[in-house]
């Protein structure tokens, strides 16, 4: 069971998936999925696994070794990730799989939207695993090219402009990304990120080089002012891509810029990191304030996006001020749960965006009592969002803020808390529908009939979104193993010896 | 059975999930399920209760019960049976057997029950959980998951108005609630785990005392806010809106008490009364609770919709235990703690009582009582007896606890508590006796003004059986005081084995 | 000042040039090109990067980037063209309307 | 193409200008930095070279040492041909010259280029792994005659998305995961090459590559052509 090569099957796993859906055949989905989504579980498990077992380690592809050849690096917070990767994933394929938008369309085109979804799932995988700066651009471009073209297969003309918007926006933060380490590498002769930070003296390339990487970084995890691209896209695309493209695309740029800069970065200066706070703390109040004020229930969750990213980004200047341990862990079961809960979030939108043909907001109560089950998925998922328990969202929040009081910084813990209640009011705009008795369901012992107009809802995808919220909701009390985990390997702040927690 | 008491910490599990699971199952249930979900529902309320009684048991047997689940980076759920956490365990699970009883038969035939009976038992979870959190951390969890699962059954109704009451409420209470986690989480970010043992948290702090009096308030403020203690007490009055089981278990009991009791634990598990006994925490807290009394009781008499009254007598007589809480004396525990449940037993009987009138007779209002004695005897006296004991009239419960928070003021030097109690009494008086007279002594109105809803047989018994339950129990716990097995001589119990130690053989 | 550096400033150059007309320029096409001399800009830095690394050659390292970018390069082409056809065909548009932020079209 | 006039007025752009200005000093000031260089790999490439099966640096780090780079790159490739299928729909015929308008010139052409062309192609493919070429260039020559006769209208493949097509797209893609997965059990490590035969092993996935190189570009001009999506 213990094998560094379970980081590179479970990047094959779902590029296999991707190439078996090519095949435009009437069960290709079920079969490939019922073979890849276990599959790439056992992998992911076999790399955790290993993890536990032997620490952090890397399987140098091709057996050349960095830096010379690229090194699959593996710590806890890569296999956290795959982890968080295989579940949402996972859960969010059952969903396409019923979802009646998917299932309309032609049988050709429904095997090219599968095998962009597994390109998706397997870049994600090999970006959480790679060790190789470069690298990490093939991976990035992978996902980003990948998803601009789901997200075109929204409805209507925005969902083209969005998804352009996005390839645009997507292909100049992967350049700039690119650019920096040019610059990197001119400095260091090298890409592998440890080698990097061994042999990084801080000097004009190489902080125009951290700027680069950083602003390329900063637009994949829409960090605010370079958000825009978000909403758009993540509002009009199919309910499963939105799913995936908010609980993980977006986090995968969260994630490098964790690697580099608690990585080869971190030596300069404190400055950026609270800089990167900032920004997030603007990204919290600006993306809840946009949150509340939308119409349309799949915009009001792409700008909680906004919102929730804005968060992990206190980890810069806690981690910096030696709230480490504390941040660390907040931070990263933060992403865990807001995932797992966004992805929920926007299957359960989609549900009712398919079943009713629109999602305003104001339409929605008119049949509450038919969505009743997917409220309730975005209800539970709400809790994360708005950081009360019982949710993973909460003891992240929790932790967060001790960091926060533990290093004296108490205007972090009010962005924290503010934006807390924020969330509160713009999932309670969403929540409240679920009770609203309405006209067109006139109640009755037997429950309302289904109103006129409205398709039924595949169970399956109810499932998947609820599953998700479960998870979520899960993860604030089974939050001890993934913390564990996300310690392996975690790096270390600068001047700060770290006591390993009980 | 031993077997059964030695099972550590997985009993206090059990009874916390006795009533999540079935209502996680009562979610899927179809609406026409209603012999499945009343099967489920009673199933749980009955196992829950067996649950506790052992718990009860194997505690006195000398047993204990510990479960840590730990979170990672530190942090722990700590669910643990000490005898206060018992208390309120068998309180909240018991009035819940008898409310769901009540609600069975209240709810018969209406709208979105699996909803309801869903949410329902994941509050009395929730109140579980507050009740068994060995921990400040567990508290807050459960705190919180009180104030989201309550939010449905306050807009049940699905009306505008409840819509807007539940809004209300969302805000007082998920402001509270930031009060309370921004404490906590400065508290345990100074000092570390706050951990409800033997001795208070903060038994021997050298934290500064402005730190400590910021932390106590903030905390204080949100347990006020579901303890409905002026100035945070507006969400109550509208939150009658909800069905009357809701208003019954919710607002009477469960919801209210997990204020009140996380204000004990405050001031005695984490502060320690020595600490918290001081003039800026304590002091000021049996200020504040005095003026609750009195205000409340003043707009109990200025409304004249039963349930609306009934809310504001709850705000009043919450404070009861608050202002014994804060005392800090032995006698004035031990009247916070009696009353905790003899409040219960009594407001829950009122509330079944304005429900069953509601339900049978579309009564509302208490001018509408006219002649209600007569029609409705057993009801009423139900309704009489416990706004006797509400008022504080032997033999009642609600005299016993009334008796010893006067004991337990004048014990600790606070002379104007007798003041304070005695002004109660007379404006309790003074808004529980005009609807008794008007049901007893005035004359019903013609038969044609008032309607007798025809209800099936097996909803007429749902509606009547538990409120003579509780009102029993109301006049038993108050006419057996002194025995061992009274509510009075279990809080006797808690504050000699907890709080004020016995030196001697001791109970 | 020797041949690298005045690859390096060229590449950088051409990158500055390409941003200023991914924001400046309104039409799609236009803004699609800008991605490319965006993208040379990169290239070019990357060969000065191999030439000036101290070395009996020029370093392959950056070269084999090169053609990987070219290649990820002509792929976001592609396909960014194809979404500009089919913009044009579905809404006679060639650039991003005004308010597309909030709402269907 | 016509210029759609710019959105912003001259205040705008002037702080368009300044800061692009900006950014470019910023990159500037990075490029004339030369900080105390490390040697780049140049070295080691060529100290291992002979134990890879190219005998071309730039081809080593492709194919050899950087060969999970190519490998994912043939993947970026592979997903703009999926994305460029769902985009156009499924049927379609290149414009070709109208035969009214084809010259004797046309006609040598066609009969002279496309052979050369191959020859061409296939000649880079093979010398790649010694000297500058290699799959990517030899695809590209490849679908540039395909386009070639296309546009001339003779012979013009009809591109249709037909399970071939798919095939001939995904072969660069399938061949290099099914090495590095083959590899990864026989060898232990992704995309490690067995020792004996490398230099076989990468003319396989090279001809892949090249095959699926051509496909995709050749796609890439012809299938947007369709008639369906000019109407």
């Amino acid at each position: 069971m213990v094998d560094t090569s379970w980081a590179a099957i479970a990047v094959a796993v779902p590029l296999l998936a991707a190439l078996a859906s090519l095949w435009p055949g009437r069960w290709t989905a079920v079969a490939v999925m019922a073979v890849a989504v276990p599959g790439a579980l056992l992998a992911t498990l076999g790399v955790v696994w290993t993890v536990y077992e032997i620490g952090v380690y890397r399987h140098p592809v091709g057996g050349w070794g960095a830096p010379l050849g690229i090194d699959l690096y593996v710590d806890g917070l890569a296999a956290a990730f795959l982890a968080l990767l295989a579940v949402v994933a996972g859960l969010a394929s059952l969903h396409v799989l019923a979802d009646p938008d998917v299932k309309a369309m032609p049988r050709r085109r429904q095997s090219l939207f599968w095998s962009l979804w597994y390109w998706v799932w397997g870049a994600l995988a090999a970006m959480f695993v790679s060790g190789d700066a470069f690298n990490i651009y093939v991976t990035l471009e992978l996902a980003t090219l990948a998803g601009v073209i789901l997200v075109s297969f929204g409805h209507g003309a925005v969902a083209l402009f969005a998804s352009l918007r996005y390839l645009l926006i997507g292909t100049l933060g992967a350049l700039s990304y690119v650019l920096g380490v040019a610059l990197l590498y001119g400095a260091t002769g090298t890409l592998d990120l440890v080698l990097l930070g061994e042999r990084l003296v801080p000097g004009p390339a190489v902080v125009v080089a951290a700027a680069l990487v950083t602003v390329g970084l900063a637009i994949k995890a829409a960090l605010v002012p370079l958000h825009i691209w978000l909403p758009p896209a993540h509002g009009s695309a199919p309910a499963g891509v939105s799913a995936i493209l908010s609980a993980l695309v977006v986090k995968a740029g969260f994630y490098l810029l964790v690697r580099y800069w608690l990585g080869p970065f971190v030596s300069l200066g404190d400055g950026v990191a609270t800089a990167l706070g900032i920004l997030g703390a603007v990204g919290v109040l600006w993306g809840s304030l946009n949150a509340i004020r939308q119409e349309r229930l799949k915009l009001l969750v792409a700008y909680s996006t906004v919102a929730q990213v804005g968060y992990l980004f206190l980890l810069f200047p806690l981690a910096a001020a030696g709230g480490h341990v504390m941040a660390w862990s907040g931070a990263h079961l933060l992403v865990l749960s807001h995932a797992t809960a966004k992805a929920a979030a926007f299957l359960a939108a989609g549900n009712i965006l398919t079943s009713q043909g629109t999602d305003h907001l104001s339409e929605i109560g008119r049949a509450s009592h038919h969505h009743r089950l997917s409220l309730l998925a975005f209800g539970l998922a709400g809790a994360t969002l708005m950081g009360l328990p019982p949710s993973g969202g909460f003891l992240a929040k929790w932790l967060m803020v001790t960091a926060a009081v533990e290093t004296g910084q108490w205007w972090w813990a009010a962005v924290l808390i503010i934006g807390g209640k924020l969330a509160a009011i713009y999932v309670y705009r969403v929540v409240r529908l679920g009770f609203v008795t309405s006209p067109m369901e006139p109640p009755g012992a037997a429950g309302p009939p289904r109103p006129p107009g409205l398709l039924p809802v595949p169970m399956l995808t109810i499932l998947a979104a609820l599953g998700l919220a479960v998870v979520s909701v899960g993860l604030g009390f089974a939050s001890a193993p993934p913390l564990r985990l996300l310690q392996i390997g975690m790096p270390a702040a600068p001047g700060i010896a770290l006591e390993p927690l009980p | 059975m031993t077997a059964l008491l030695a099972t550590g910490g997985w009993l206090p599990v059990s009874v916390v999930l006795s009533s999540f699971l079935t209502g996680i199952f009562i979610f899927f249930l179809r609406e026409e399920d209603v012999l499945m979900r009343s099967l489920l529902n009673l199933g749980g309320a009955v196992l829950k209760v067996a649950l506790g009684i052992l718990l009860l048991w194997g505690v006195a047997q000398g047993f204990v019960y510990t479960f840590v689940l730990p979170l990672g980076a530190g942090l722990d759920l700590i669910l643990f049976a000490d005898p206060l956490a018992l208390q309120f365990v068998l309180l909240s699970a018991g009035l819940w057997l008898v409310t769901t009883v009540y609600a069975i038969a209240f709810l018969e035939g209406s709208p979105e029950r699996s909803r309801f009976f869903g949410y329902f038992s994941l509050c009395v979870t929730a109140s579980t959980g507050i009740a068994l959190a060995g921990n400040l951390l567990t508290f807050v969890i459960f705190y919180e998951f009180l104030t989201l699962a309550t939010y449905p059954l306050v807009v049940h109704h699905g009306t505008r108005e409840a819509l807007k009451a539940g809004r209300t409420y969302l805000i007082y209470t998920l402001g509270g609630g930031m009060l309370l986690f921004i404490g906590a989480v400065w508290l345990q970010g100074l000092i570390g785990p706050v951990v409800f043992g033997p001795v208070p948290a903060l038994a021997e702090t050298d934290l500064p005392r402005g730190v400590l009096i910021a932390i106590f308030w903030l905390i204080a403020g949100g347990l006020a806010v579901k303890a409905a203690m002026v100035p945070v007490h507006g969400w109550l009055p509208t939150a009658m809106v909800a069905p009357a089981p809701v208003s019954a278990l919710l607002h009477a009991v469960a919801v209210v008490k997990a204020g009140a009791f996380g204000l004990f634990r405050l001031v005695y598990d984490v502060y320690g009364i020595a600490l918290a006994g001081a003039p800026a925490m304590g002091g000021l807290l049996a200020m504040l609770a005095s003026v609750t009394i009195v205000y409340g009781s003043l707009r109990a008499i200025a409304e004249s919709d039963i349930k609306k009254r009934l809310a504001y007598s709850t705000v009043s007589q919450l404070s009861y235990i608050a202002l014994g809480t804060a005392l800090g004396g032995p006698l004035a525990a031990v009247g916070a703690l009696a009353h905790l449940v003899h409040q219960g037993l009594m407001k829950i009987t009122l509330f079944f009582c304005a429900g069953r009138l509601a339900e049978t007779y579309d009564i509302h209002n208490v001018h509408e009582l006219a002649g209600m004695g007569r029609r409705m005897p057993v009801t009423m006296t139900a309704f009489t007896v416990a706004a006797l004991g509400m008022i504080g009239l032997p033999p009642v419960a609600g005299f016993v606890s009334k008796w010893y928070l006067a004991l337990g003021g004048l014990q600790t030097g606070n002379d104007w508590v007798l003041a304070v109690l005695v002004l109660s009494s007379v404006l309790n008086a003074a808004y529980f006796l005009p609807p008794l007279y008007v049901a007893w002594f005035t004359a019903p109105p013609p038969e044609a003004r008032l309607q007798r809803r025809i209800l099936p047989g097996w909803v007429e018994w749902g509606l009547l059986v538990p409120p003579v339950i509780t009102a029993s129990l109301a006049l038993v716990a108050g006419l057996l005081a002194a025995l061992p097995i009274s509510p009075l001589a279990w809080a006797e119990l808690i504050v000699a084995l907890r709080y004020f130690p016995v030196t001697g053989d001791g109970p | 000042m020797d041949q690298a550096d005045i690859y390096i400033l060229a590449g950088m150059a051409l990158f500055a040039i390409a941003l200023h007309a991914l924001a400046a320029r309104r039409h799609l096409v236009r803004k699609v090109l800008a991605i490319n001399i965006l993208g040379g800009g990169c290239f070019l830095v990357l060969i000065a990067v191999a030439r000036r690394a101290p070395g009996p050659v020029a370093d392959p390292v950056p070269h084999a980037m090169v053609l990987t970018g070219i290649v990820v390069a002509v792929s976001v082409t592609a396909v960014a063209l194809i979404l500009v056809r089919r913009i044009r065909s579905a809404t006679g548009r060639t650039d991003f309307p005004e308010d597309n932020r909030d709402d269907r079209v | 193409m016509t210029e759609v006039a710019p959105k912003q007025g001259p205040g705008g752009r002037l702080v368009l200008a300044a800061l692009v200005m900006l950014v470019f000093a910023g990159l500037a000031w990075a490029a004339l930095d030369r900080p105390a260089a490390y040697p780049g790999l140049a070295s080691s490439v060529l100290d291992r070279l002979a134990d890879t099966g190219a005998a071309n640096p730039v081809t080593a780090v492709l194919l050899d040492f950087r060969a999970y780079d190519t490998f994912l790159e043939v993947g970026v490739l592979l997903i703009a041909a999926i994305g460029v299928l769902s985009l156009v729909g499924r049927e379609t015929r290149v414009a070709a010259l109208p035969p009214g308008d084809r010259t004797p010139v046309h006609g040598v052409l066609l009969r002279v280029l496309p052979p050369l062309m191959v020859v061409t192609g296939l000649w880079m493919l093979w010398a790649g792994t010694s000297q500058p070429g290699g799959a990517f260039q030899a695809g590209a020559v490849l679908a540039a005659t395909l386009i070639l006769l296309a546009l001339a209208g003779k012979d013009a493949p009809r591109l249709a998305d037909t399970i071939r097509l798919r095939a001939a797209l995904a072969i660069g893609f399938a061949g290099f995961l099914t090495a590095a997965l083959a590899f990864l059990m026989l060898q232990g490590g992704l995309l490690a090459y067995p020792a004996v035969g490398k230099t076989a092993w990468i003319v396989a996935i090279e001809v892949g590559i090249c095959l699926s190189t051509a496909a995709t570009l050749a796609l890439f001009y012809l299938l947007p052509g369709s008639p369906a999506d000019r109407a």
